[in-house]
């Protein structure tokens, strides 16, 4: 040994380490295989299927009504608008048309999603940087959507609110009045999530020029939702192919066009904002009506091909069903926008370094279940 | 020259800034007004949930121990994870027709999703979501639920 | 663009397509062997411009297995269809797409996992579900687990 | 002014002196340093407790939370029972890790902080030991730290752990330096080592006020020296929970673990105590050149408290920085420590120099 490093035999050597399963920041159940040099990561291999539970086998067996409580289980974070997808694609292909009312509080719910989704994720992300009292502000102001949710769904998580044809029961009667007072009160406690982390010299410094991704790579790559938007790849499904209530909402999509950490950062606070003017348009126009359209009790899609396309809150989400005519479908297929989105996490993270590794990933805003379906 | 003030406006920005960040948790600091943290075994008093809450599925019944499941099975059909069993037996009533009824209503709550499905497409409005939340249990089986109560009978006038 | 006029342009750079406009999106069948030259001219035309494929499936039918690509242009906003016939189930082996379209990664090692479709030309095909020495291909008809499935 | 109502000296020189009568020296030092000994493991044991208790009760408030209230009243006893906790847990032995240094790494660890202590003045009197060259020693003691964390994260046998120590032993070498400077620059205004005399010449006003501007900027370095030597705060890189699991000490369990917990509390309260000797005046009330009547209320309450609310305070503000923060990555620690707090601090070195020169300080 002491001979060899007199000599110079011993050269530097590259280690690596896993990072996972269990690991504070991987956000669940991801584990990454990391070649190290240092301190600087030279390659990145994440290892899925920790939770990988077979969903799209399962849907096989079920019927249109049942496979909706297997997407809450996908994004959990996102929940309502996976539901969404599901029906939109049913009632697409039973040519269905849905009541005005269940279009706008499906927007509505989507949008309260959206926006509890990226208050975790700023939790998440502040703790991700080692800001652990970001985690509890960002809960604090997330309780609020999840007491609506609970008051006219019944559940907080997983919401399985969407059915076929309309929505599972019809909105509480404080439902409009509870989401405005949380509008009010989120647009003075988001200022103050700015000066708590997004003015921070120490957090900009850590995020701006980490991680790049340029558009065509983003593209390529399939990066999706809040993180391609970050890189100048328009690809917000709700502006260039409106569903259910979008068309009636005047908004705008974010585009940061820096690719970096940062960039992706300030969209997801943008989109909060965003979010909140689309509610605000929506809510107090929701029409009469009822919450459900006619449906038979056992659904039948004609045979073919339905794909739909919806944004969730980490990006592009895709339902692809092959109907054989049965009450069950042939297959389905779900695009999850975070598989897409851990693809390019490699490229993102090479010859960074390992601090820097956990603030791409927390900036990608991974949902692990949803990758492993 | 040049540099250097721009090297002090820096570290004063910096200052600035961070200083911005230390106000906002140092008035939640001074305000304990502002604390959320519900106590929660102690306030199980006055905590109640929301009428919607999905707690459990439950069957109500009405003051004489009356149900009004006629044991169809459309609930079981339609449990996307087979939590629900439904025990029947065929019986004569009065008019001496044989007719279905229900003997035990089997719910496994630890299988349970709380989808909603059951007591959606129920004929005869027979369950209904409970609010009870703390299900926590110390062997298995006794989350193995027989929802109607024994010696209970079909409500008259469901069909 | 119209997919009447996307038909005639696949048609003109590859013949003996079958093309159905009918559908949500334009789908064409084209032959395995034909698929990465359509691939490489769809992404690369100016007048196509599919840069971004954001769906690659694999579907099993009792007789043969089906490769289906969704493609979107973020230049032109058309989107298509490109569905490929595997005729031989035991040994099913495509081209891979990776190198047209990086995304395409994963998807192929999803698939290669859970349908057993062989991809030449990817870099790195590894399973990416399952354990290494899982045996069988879960997500085809004929994948039976008396263990972890209960069927009612 | 006269504030002998609260002098310890005469209360530890006739308990000194008795010893020496009655016994012979040998055995009075013996007998001292013993009841000294027993004293500063109490007061350590005490304070490092209540310190860990007043971490979580300060960011349980920054974060809208009560923080622990069920052992006792405020949950008062909650870290006894920790304590108790760790004390019954396993110590689990780590496979292939180099046994020897593993045991003894915590130990190393937390001796430094029990020997840092010792030389720390509490109040007049109240003074284990008034070494000359007082502030030197608990400058090279309270750096000596950072090779148990070291071998600690060689010996764990664990990546993670390495990369952790080797993350502190980087950054404790390059703050060491701002802390020192940032002290030599009192030291020059106060033209000694020795703490007691340091503070004795903060009587008339604060070294903060006194020193004028230079103090002031010498403070804040040492302020942000001192919460990265103490691995705390923004610069937790050696436990960096979220990049590291927990760093250096991921592989300890039960006691040992107590120790390193202990350690860095303890750690926090040895910079604050430094803190307030150096700059704030240690167990010296708080005097307004003039008033008299308000200074002679300032005088009636005990130099100990004065000194304990103002090491409070310190560690108050250390707690607010970790609280808010978030961590800083290795290499942007490193620059901050030689772009910015090393310049600064030699500037203004030679400014406080010039200005003692001048005698434009108070």
């Amino acid at each position: 040994m002491v001979e060899e490093i007199t000599k110079g035999k011993l050269e530097e050597q590259e280690f690596s380490i896993n990072m996972g399963p269990q690991h504070p920041s991987t956000h669940g159940v991801l584990r990454m295989m990391l070649k190290l040099k240092g301190e600087t990561v030279k390659e990145v291999k994440p290892q899925l299927g920790y939770i990988h539970r077979g969903i799209e086998k399962m849907c096989e067996k079920l019927t249109y009504q049942q496979i909706i409580h297997l997407t809450d289980r996908l994004d959990y974070m996102s929940a309502n608008i996976l539901n969404e997808a599901v029906c939109l694609t049913v009632e697409d292909a039973l040519q269905v048309e849905v009541p005005e009312r269940v279009q706008y509080i499906r927007t509505i719910m989507g949008e309260l999603n959206r926006i509890a989704s990226h208050q975790l994720w700023w939790c998440a992300f502040g703790m991700d940087l080692g800001a652990l009292t970001t985690f509890f502000y960002g809960l604090r102001d997330r309780e609020k959507i999840l007491d609506i949710f609970e008051e006219t769904i019944g559940a907080r998580l997983l919401l399985s609110y969407n059915v076929p044809g309309g929505l599972m029961n019809d909105i509480h009667p404080n439902f409009q009045k509870k989401v405005k007072e949380f509008i009010t009160y989120f647009r003075k406690k988001l200022p103050e999530y700015d000066a708590l982390l997004t003015g921070n010299p120490i957090m900009q410094q850590r995020t701006k020029g980490i991680g790049m991704l340029t558009k065509e790579q983003a593209i390529a790559y399939g990066v999706s939702g809040p993180s391609g938007r970050g890189s100048g790849f328009s690809c917000d499904v709700r502006i260039h192919q409106p569903y259910s209530a979008y068309s009636k909402a005047d908004f705008k999509e974010i585009l940061y066009h820096e690719g970096d950490t940062f960039a992706r950062y300030k969209v997801r606070i943008d989109e909060m904002w965003e979010s909140m003017n689309i509610i605000e348009q929506l809510i107090d126009n929701i029409p009469e009506g009822n919450y459900t359209a006619k449906m038979k009790p056992v659904i039948k899609l004609p045979v073919g091909e339905y794909y739909t396309r919806v944004e969730a809150v980490r990006g592009e989400f895709g339902v692809y069903i092959v109907s054989d005519g049965n009450k069950t479908p042939y297959r389905v297929k779900f695009r999850s926008p975070n598989f897409s989105n851990l693809s390019a996490l490699d490229l993102m993270a090479r010859e960074q370094k390992i601090a820097d590794l956990i603030a791409i990933g927390g900036s990608m805003d991974y949902v692990i279940p949803d990758m492993d379906r | 020259m040049r540099s250097i003030i721009n090297y002090l406006k820096e570290i004063f920005g910096a200052v600035a800034a961070l200083f911005k960040g230390m106000r906002v948790t140092g008035y939640y600091f001074f305000h304990p007004k502002e604390i959320v943290t519900q106590q929660y075994p102690e306030n199980r008093a006055t905590l109640t949930m929301f009428d919607r809450f999905k707690g459990e599925v439950i069957m109500p019944h009405n003051e004489n121990n009356e149900h009004k499941c006629t044991a169809c099975g459309i609930c079981e059909m339609n449990c996307p994870n087979g939590s629900i069993e439904i025990i029947s037996e065929m019986k004569v009533n009065e008019e001496g027709k044989k007719k279905k009824v229900l003997s035990k209503h089997i719910y496994h709550l630890g299988m349970c999703t709380f989808c909603n499905l059951c007591v959606k497409t129920c004929p005869s409005n027979a369950l209904a979501m409970g609010q009870d939340f703390e299900h926590a249990v110390f062997d298995r089986s006794k989350l193995n639920k027989v929802l109607n109560k024994p010696g209970s009978v079909l409500m008259k006038g469901t069909e | 663009m119209e997919k009447e006029k996307l038909k005639e342009i696949i048609l003109g750079f590859i013949p003996e397509a079958e093309i159905s406009t009918d559908t949500q999106f334009l789908t064409v069948n084209v032959d395995k062997g034909q698929l990465v030259k359509l691939a490489t001219f769809l992404r690369d035309s100016d007048e196509m411009a599919f840069d971004y494929l954001f769906c690659e499936s694999a579907i099993d039918y009792p007789d043969h297995l089906m490769m289906v690509y969704h493609l979107d242009s973020t230049k032109h906003r058309h989107q298509l269809v490109v569905k490929t016939k595997i005729a031989d189930r035991e040994n099913p082996v495509i081209d891979s797409v990776c190198p047209i379209w990086i995304g395409a990664d994963y998807h192929e090692r999803e698939i290669f996992d859970l349908f057993g479709i062989h991809f030449t030309n990817h870099y790195d095909l590894r399973k990416i579900f399952l354990d290494n020495d899982w045996v069988g291909f879960p997500l085809r008809k004929d994948y039976t687990d008396p263990v972890n499935i209960v069927e009612r | 002014m006269e504030f002998n109502i609260y002098d310890l000296t005469s209360f530890t020189s006739s308990f000194d002196q008795l010893l020496m009568e009655n016994l012979s020296p040998f055995w009075a030092v013996a007998i001292e340093m013993i009841l000294i000994g027993v004293a500063i493991l109490a007061f350590y044991a005490v304070v490092g407790l209540y310190l860990v208790y007043a971490e979580r009760k300060v960011c349980a408030f920054m974060q809208c939370r009560v923080g622990p209230n069920r052992v006792g009243p405020y949950g008062f006893f909650q870290t006894i029972a920790d304590l108790i906790k760790l004390l019954m847990k396993e110590l689990i032995p780590i496979k292939n890790a180099d046994k020897l240094l593993f045991n003894i790494a915590p130990y190393i660890v937390i001796i430094a902080s029990f020997m840092a202590i010792a030389a720390i003045p509490f109040a007049k009197g109240l003074h284990a030991i008034d070494f000359n060259i007082g502030i030197f020693y608990i400058m090279a003691v309270s750096s000596l730290g950072v090779i148990g964390i070291l071998i600690a994260g060689w010996s764990s046998n664990n990546k993670y752990s390495l990369i952790g120590a080797m993350r502190s032993g980087a950054q404790i070498v390059s703050y060491e330096l701002s802390v020192g400077l940032s002290l030599i620059t009192i030291v020059i205004l106060s033209g000694s080592l020795q703490l007691s005399t340091i503070v004795e010449g903060q009587r008339d006003g604060w070294f903060l006020f006194t020193g004028h501007i230079p103090a002031l900027i010498a403070f804040l370095v040492f302020l942000v020296a001192a919460t990265a030597e103490t691995n705390r705060g923004p610069f937790d890189l050696a436990e960096a929970e979220s990049e590291l699991t927990a760093g250096f000490h991921t592989e300890y369990s039960g006691i040992k673990f107590a120790f390193f917990f202990l350690a860095e509390y303890m750690n926090m309260f040895i910079v604050a105590s430094i803190a307030v000797t150096m700059f704030l005046g240690g167990w010296m009330p708080f005097h307004v050149g003039g008033w008299e009547a308000f200074n002679n209320i300032m005088d009636y309450i005990p130099p100990f408290f004065w000194y304990a609310g103002k090491t409070a305070f310190i560690i108050w503000v250390m707690m607010w920085f970790k609280w808010t923060f978030p961590r800083l990555r290795i290499d942007q620690l490193l620059t901050l420590e030689w772009k910015y707090l090393l310049p600064i601090n030699l500037v203004n070195i030679i400014i406080m120099a010039f200005v003692v020169l001048m005698g434009w300080h108070f």
